[in-house]
C-alpha cells in the first residue's frame, strides 16, 4: 500500500524514464533517491519560483470552462453577460498595454463589469435584508444590520466567491488575485444573472450560497448588544411594565477564585431570563441578555434560520429605540 | 466564543460545595458517595478527562459510626522507615488522637489509585464538629443526603416527652426490676 | 571472469533500502530519542505502537460505553432512579433508546430525560420490580400506551 | 449545578412532556409481538441490590404487584389530562411557535441525536448516493422547547417528518491493522478504510397534530 502510494507520488514527480521504471521494475531503483534529492535541491536554489495563473496555461480552454461553471451551478447565465462580468477594468488596460507594444491599434471588444458590480451591490444588500426580515421577525434592525455587514463583508464574499470557482476564470492584472476583486466579481455575477433571469431567481440564488452559511453560526457572536440592561429596561417601559428587578438564585464557591453566580431579572414578579457569571455584575448582564435574546427570538431553542422560504419584500424590522413586543406578537 | 456560550461554560463547569453530615454515618459507606462528588462523577458532563470534580464539606466527623466491632478490630498501619517503625494504631486510638482522621483516610481510599487522587483530595474539608469558618460557609450551596436518618436517642428525648409518651403497662412505684 | 569496464564489476545490490526505512520513519516521526531516528530502534517501537494501536480501537468501545453508563447514571440519579431502573423501565414501556442517545439526552436536553426518568419510573413501580427502592413515583406520569 | 438548577425551573414543562407519552396516536404497539421481558420474569424476581431493609425505613414494596386490591378506574381523568397536554402542543404547533426541533433517528443500525442543518457520518455501505433527498423514517424521539413526544419505539411517520440530503461519500482514514507475535515468524498486516456518506439534515417538521384520531392510516406509500 505505502510503496503503491510512493509509487504514484513519484509517478507525477518524475519524468517518463523513471515512470516506465515503476511500472516494470518491483522495488524504486538505486538511481531515484539522488536524482530526487537533486530536484529538490535546485528547487530550494530557485530564488522567485515560477507560478502563472491557471487560465494562462497552454491546456486551458476558457469557452469549456465557462459553460462548465454555468453548469455546476445549473444556472442560466447568459454567456456574453457571464463572459462581462469576468471581466475587469485592468486587465482591459493591461491588454491595450500590451497590443500598443507590439503596434496594433485596433480596439479590444471587451467590456468591464464596472456596472454590473455597482448594480449587483445593491441588488445582494436589498435581497439580504429583506430575507433576514423575513426569517428573524422579531430580531430589531440593529441585529438585521450586522448580520448582513457579516455576510457582504469582503473576506465572506470573497471566500464564496472563490468557492463557487470563479478563481482562474477572472480576467483581471493582479496575480494572485485580491479578495476586493473575488467580492467584485460575486456581485458582477449576481448582477449578470438578474439581466439573464429575473430578480426573484436572483434571491435564491444569494439564499443558498450566502445567507445558508448562517445556519451554522452563533448569531450572539455576530451580533451582541453592548448594554443589556439598559435596552431591557428601556423596552419595558415602552411596554409600561415595570423596571427589571434582579435576584440571585444560586451562587457557589463564593469566596474562591471561581465563583458561579445565578442570576434572573424579573418584571413585575414575572420571570423574564436568567444568567450565569463569575461576578454579579457579570451575571446580571447576561440575565438581562438572555431576556432580551428571549423576546427577540434569538435563543438556542428558538427557531433556525430557514434557508427555503420563498423570496419577497419584507417589513423592515424595528429598531431598539422603537421595539415593542406587543408590535409583533 | 460569544459572550453567551462563555456564560453558559462558566455555569456548567461550576465548582458546587458541598456539605455532608457524618453524624451517625458509616465513614467507609459514606466515603464512596463523597468521592463521587469529589470527582465529578455525579455529573451527567464527567469524563476521565474533564475536571469537574465539587468540594465537599464533611461536618461532625467525631459523630461518625464505625459497625460492629470495628473501633477496636480496624487497625491504621504506619511505618517510619527506621527499623523496628511500624506501628499499629487501633481505630478508637486514632479518634482520639485526631477525630477528623478517619474520615480522610476512608475518603483517601475511595478516590481510587490514580494521578487525579491528590487534585480531589485536596477538595475535601474535614472538620470535627458543625463550627466551620464563616468564608467556608458562604461558599456552600449544597448538601449531600444521608446514608441513614439519625436516630433519636433516650438521652435525647425530654422528661416531659418521657412523661407523656403512653405506656402499656402502668407498673407500682415499688415495683422493682430487677 | 573478465570484466570489461569498472562499471560491470559493481555488484547488483539490490532495491533501494532508503524507501523501506522511509516508511518506517513516518510512523515513527513522533517518538522520543533514538527510537525516532535509529532504524533497528525504530521498527522495534513502530510495531509496538501499531499492536497496540490495533487493540486499543477495539478497547476504546468498552471505555465509551461506560462513560456514556456512568453520564446516564449519574443523571438517573438527580431525579432518584438508578441507571438500571431507567433503563429497565424504558425498555418495558417499549422505549428503545441506546445507550449513546440516552447519554447525549442527559447532558444537552436535561428535561426531556427527566421526562423519560419519570416514565421509567412509573413503569417499574406498575410493575412492581424491587430496584425502584424507596422512592415515590412522580404524579401525573401515564405510561401505559394502547 | 447548570443542569440541576435547570430542571429544577423547568419542571412544570418536563411533566407536561411526560403525559404525552399516553397519546393515543403515538404509542402503539402490536398484541402480536412477543414483549421483550416476558421471558426473563423470573430472573427479576431474583434480583440483587436491593438496600437492606432498616427498621425506620418505611416497608418494601411487595415484590408482584397486589392484584387483589381495589382498583381505582381513572381511564376518565388520564382521558382529561391527555387531551388537555395534546391542546396545549398541538396549539404550539398551529402557531408555529415550537421553536427548534431536534429528534432522535435510527439510521443505518445507529441512533443518531439531530436537528437542522446537522450532518451526520454514517459509516460502511450504505446504498444513498451524492444529491439524494431522503426522509429518515424511524424517529424514536423528537424534542422541543416545551414538550417532547417518545416513540414507543418509533413515533407515527406521518406526523413527523425529517428530509435529509446526501451530500458527500468518502473513505475514512486508513487503518492498520496488525498483528504480531515476537519470537515465532508471526507478523499480518492489513489496510482498510471505512465508507462514509454524509447526510445533512435539511427540516424537523411536525405534520398535523398530535394525537389526532385518523380515520384511515399508512395511505402515505402502499406496498
Amino acid at each position: 500500500m505505502f510503496r503503491l502510494r510512493v509509487c504514484t507520488r513519484l509517478a507525477a514527480q518524475l519524468p517518463r524514464a523513471a515512470l516506465v521504471n515503476q511500472i516494470f521494475q518491483r522495488e524504486i531503483k538505486r538511481s531515484v533517491r539522488p536524482v530526487l534529492i537533486e530536484l529538490t535541491k535546485r528547487k530550494r536554489m530557485q530564488k522567485n519560483p515560477i507560478s502563472q495563473p491557471r487560465n494562462k496555461w497552454i491546456d486551458w480552454n476558457r469557452d469549456a470552462e465557462l459553460y462548465a461553471f454555468n453548469q455546476r451551478l445549473s444556472e442560466k447565465f447568459k454567456t456574453d453577460l457571464l463572459e462581462q462580468a469576468f471581466t475587469h477594468r485592468s486587465y482591459i488596460i493591461q491588454e491595450e498595454d500590451e497590443r500598443k507594444k507590439v503596434g496594433l491599434e485596433s480596439q479590444l471588444q471587451l467590456v468591464d463589469n464596472q456596472e454590473l458590480i455597482d448594480e449587483g451591490k445593491q441588488i445582494a444588500s436589498l435581497v439580504v435584508e429583506n430575507y433576514l426580515n423575513e426569517v428573524l421577525p422579531l430580531a430589531p434592525r440593529e441585529c438585521i444590520l450586522a448580520l448582513k455587514n457579516y455576510l457582504l463583508a469582503e473576506g465572506n464574499l470573497a471566500k464564496t466567491s472563490s468557492g463557487i470557482g470563479t478563481k482562474d476564470l477572472i480576467l483581471t492584472a493582479e496575480y494572485p488575485v485580491s479578495e476586493e476583486t473575488l467580492m467584485n466579481t460575486f456581485y458582477a455575477l449576481v448582477s449578470a444573472l438578474n439581466r439573464s433571469v429575473d430578480l426573484e431567481h436572483v434571491g435564491k440564488f444569494i439564499r443558498d450560497i450566502v445567507i445558508s452559511t448562517l445556519a451554522e453560526k452563533d448569531l450572539i457572536e455576530i451580533w451582541c448588544p453592548e448594554d443589556p440592561m439598559e435596552i431591557l429596561n428601556d423596552i419595558l417601559d415602552r411596554e409600561g411594565r415595570a423596571y427589571a428587578e434582579s435576584r440571585i438564585i444560586g451562587q457557589t464557591g463564593v469566596n474562591t477564585l471561581i465563583p458561579v453566580y445565578n442570576i434572573a431579572v424579573y418584571s413585575n414578579k414575572e420571570f423574564l431570563g436568567s444568567g450565569m457569571g463569575d461576578s454579579i455584575e457579570e451575571a446580571e448582564k447576561m440575565a438581562a441578555l438572555n431576556a432580551l435574546l428571549r423576546m427577540f427570538d434569538l435563543l438556542d431553542s428558538s427557531k433556525p434560520i430557514s434557508c427555503n422560504l420563498p423570496i419577497r419584500d419584507a417589513e423592515c424590522n424595528s429598531s431598539l429605540e422603537s421595539w415593542k413586543r406587543s408590535d409583533k406578537v | 466564543m460569544s459572550i453567551v456560550r462563555r456564560s453558559q461554560q462558566w455555569g456548567t463547569f461550576a465548582r458546587m460545595w458541598h456539605v455532608f453530615d457524618a453524624t451517625w454515618q458509616d465513614p467507609y459507606q459514606s466515603s464512596q458517595i463523597i468521592a463521587k462528588y469529589l470527582l465529578g462523577r455525579h455529573k451527567p458532563i464527567s469524563h476521565p478527562m474533564n475536571r469537574c470534580g465539587d468540594h465537599v464539606v464533611v461536618i461532625n466527623s467525631s459523630e461518625i459510626a464505625l459497625r460492629g466491632d470495628e473501633w477496636q478490630m480496624r487497625v491504621y498501619f504506619h511505618h517510619d522507615t527506621y527499623h523496628g517503625g511500624a506501628s499499629w494504631t487501633k481505630a478508637w486510638e486514632l479518634h482520639k488522637k485526631d477525630p477528623t482522621m478517619i474520615m480522610k483516610k476512608a475518603v483517601y481510599r475511595a478516590l481510587g489509585n490514580n494521578l487525579t487522587r491528590h487534585q480531589a483530595y485536596a477538595r475535601l474539608h474535614v472538620f470535627l464538629d458543625d463550627k466551620i469558618p464563616l468564608e467556608i460557609q458562604q461558599n456552600l450551596s449544597s448538601q449531600i443526603k444521608q446514608l441513614r436518618p439519625v436516630p433519636q436517642r433516650l438521652d435525647q428525648i425530654s422528661p416531659e416527652e418521657l412523661e407523656n409518651f403512653p405506656q402499656i403497662v402502668k407498673l407500682p412505684e415499688t415495683y422493682v426490676l430487677t | 571472469m573478465v570484466f570489461q569496464t569498472v562499471a560491470l564489476m559493481t555488484r547488483a545490490r539490490g532495491p533501494d533500502e532508503f524507501w523501506r526505512k522511509r516508511r518506517i520513519f513516518r510512523l515513527s516521526s513522533h517518538f522520543r530519542g533514538r527510537f525516532r531516528n535509529c532504524y533497528s530502534m525504530a521498527i522495534r517501537a513502530v510495531h509496538r505502537s501499531l499492536q497496540f494501536a490495533t487493540k486499543g480501537r477495539d478497547a476504546k468501545y468498552d471505555i465509551i460505553r461506560q462513560i456514556w453508563m456512568n453520564r446516564i447514571d449519574s443523571a438517573a440519579m438527580e431525579h432518584g432512579l438508578t441507571y438500571k431502573a431507567v433503563k429497565e423501565g424504558l425498555t418495558r414501556s417499549e422505549i428503545h433508546l441506546n445507550h449513546k442517545s440516552l447519554a447525549d439526552l442527559a447532558v444537552w436536553e436535561p428535561r426531556t430525560f427527566k421526562s423519560l426518568v419519570n416514565i421509567a419510573h412509573e413503569r417499574v413501580k406498575q410493575d412492581g420490580l424491587r430496584i425502584m427502592g424507596y422512592l415515590k413515583a412522580p404524579a401525573r406520569v401515564l405510561s401505559k400506551g394502547k | 449545578m447548570a443542569c440541576s438548577n435547570f430542571s429544577r425551573l423547568l419542571q412544570l414543562g418536563a411533566r407536561a412532556c411526560t403525559s404525552t407519552i399516553a397519546s393515543n396516536t403515538i404509542a402503539r404497539q402490536s398484541p402480536l409481538v412477543p414483549k421483550l421481558w416476558d421471558l426473563n420474569v423470573r430472573y427479576y424476581r431474583k434480583m440483587k441490590g436491593v438496600p437492606r431493609h432498616l427498621p425506620w425505613f418505611p416497608p418494601k414494596p411487595p415484590a408482584t404487584p397486589d392484584y387483589q386490591s381495589e382498583v381505582v378506574d381513572q381511564s376518565e381523568e388520564n382521558e382529561k389530562l391527555i387531551t388537555e397536554v395534546s391542546k396545549e402542543i398541538n396549539k404550539q404547533i398551529a402557531e408555529d411557535k415550537t421553536g427548534r426541533l431536534f429528534a432522535i433517528v435510527h439510521v443505518a443500525g445507529k441512533q443518531f441525536k439531530v436537528t437542522v442543518s446537522d450532518i451526520i457520518i454514517i459509516r460502511g455501505y450504505w446504498p444513498p448516493n451524492i444529491g439524494d433527498q431522503i426522509k429518515l423514517e424511524k424517529v424514536l424521539l423528537l424534542g422541543s422547547k416545551d414538550f417532547t413526544l417518545v416513540g414507543r419505539p418509533i413515533l407515527n411517520r406521518e406526523l413527523v417528518s425529517i428530509d435529509a440530503t446526501v451530500i458527500e461519500k468518502t473513505l475514512s482514514n486508513t487503518i492498520t491493522h496488525f498483528r504480531f507475535r515476537k519470537r515465532k515468524q508471526y507478523r499480518r498486516i492489513h489496510f482498510y478504510k471505512y465508507q462514509h456518506t454524509y447526510v445533512r439534515i435539511n427540516s424537523i417538521t411536525l405534520n398535523g397534530e398530535v394525537n389526532k384520531k385518523l380515520e384511515v392510516e399508512g395511505l402515505d406509500r402502499v406496498y
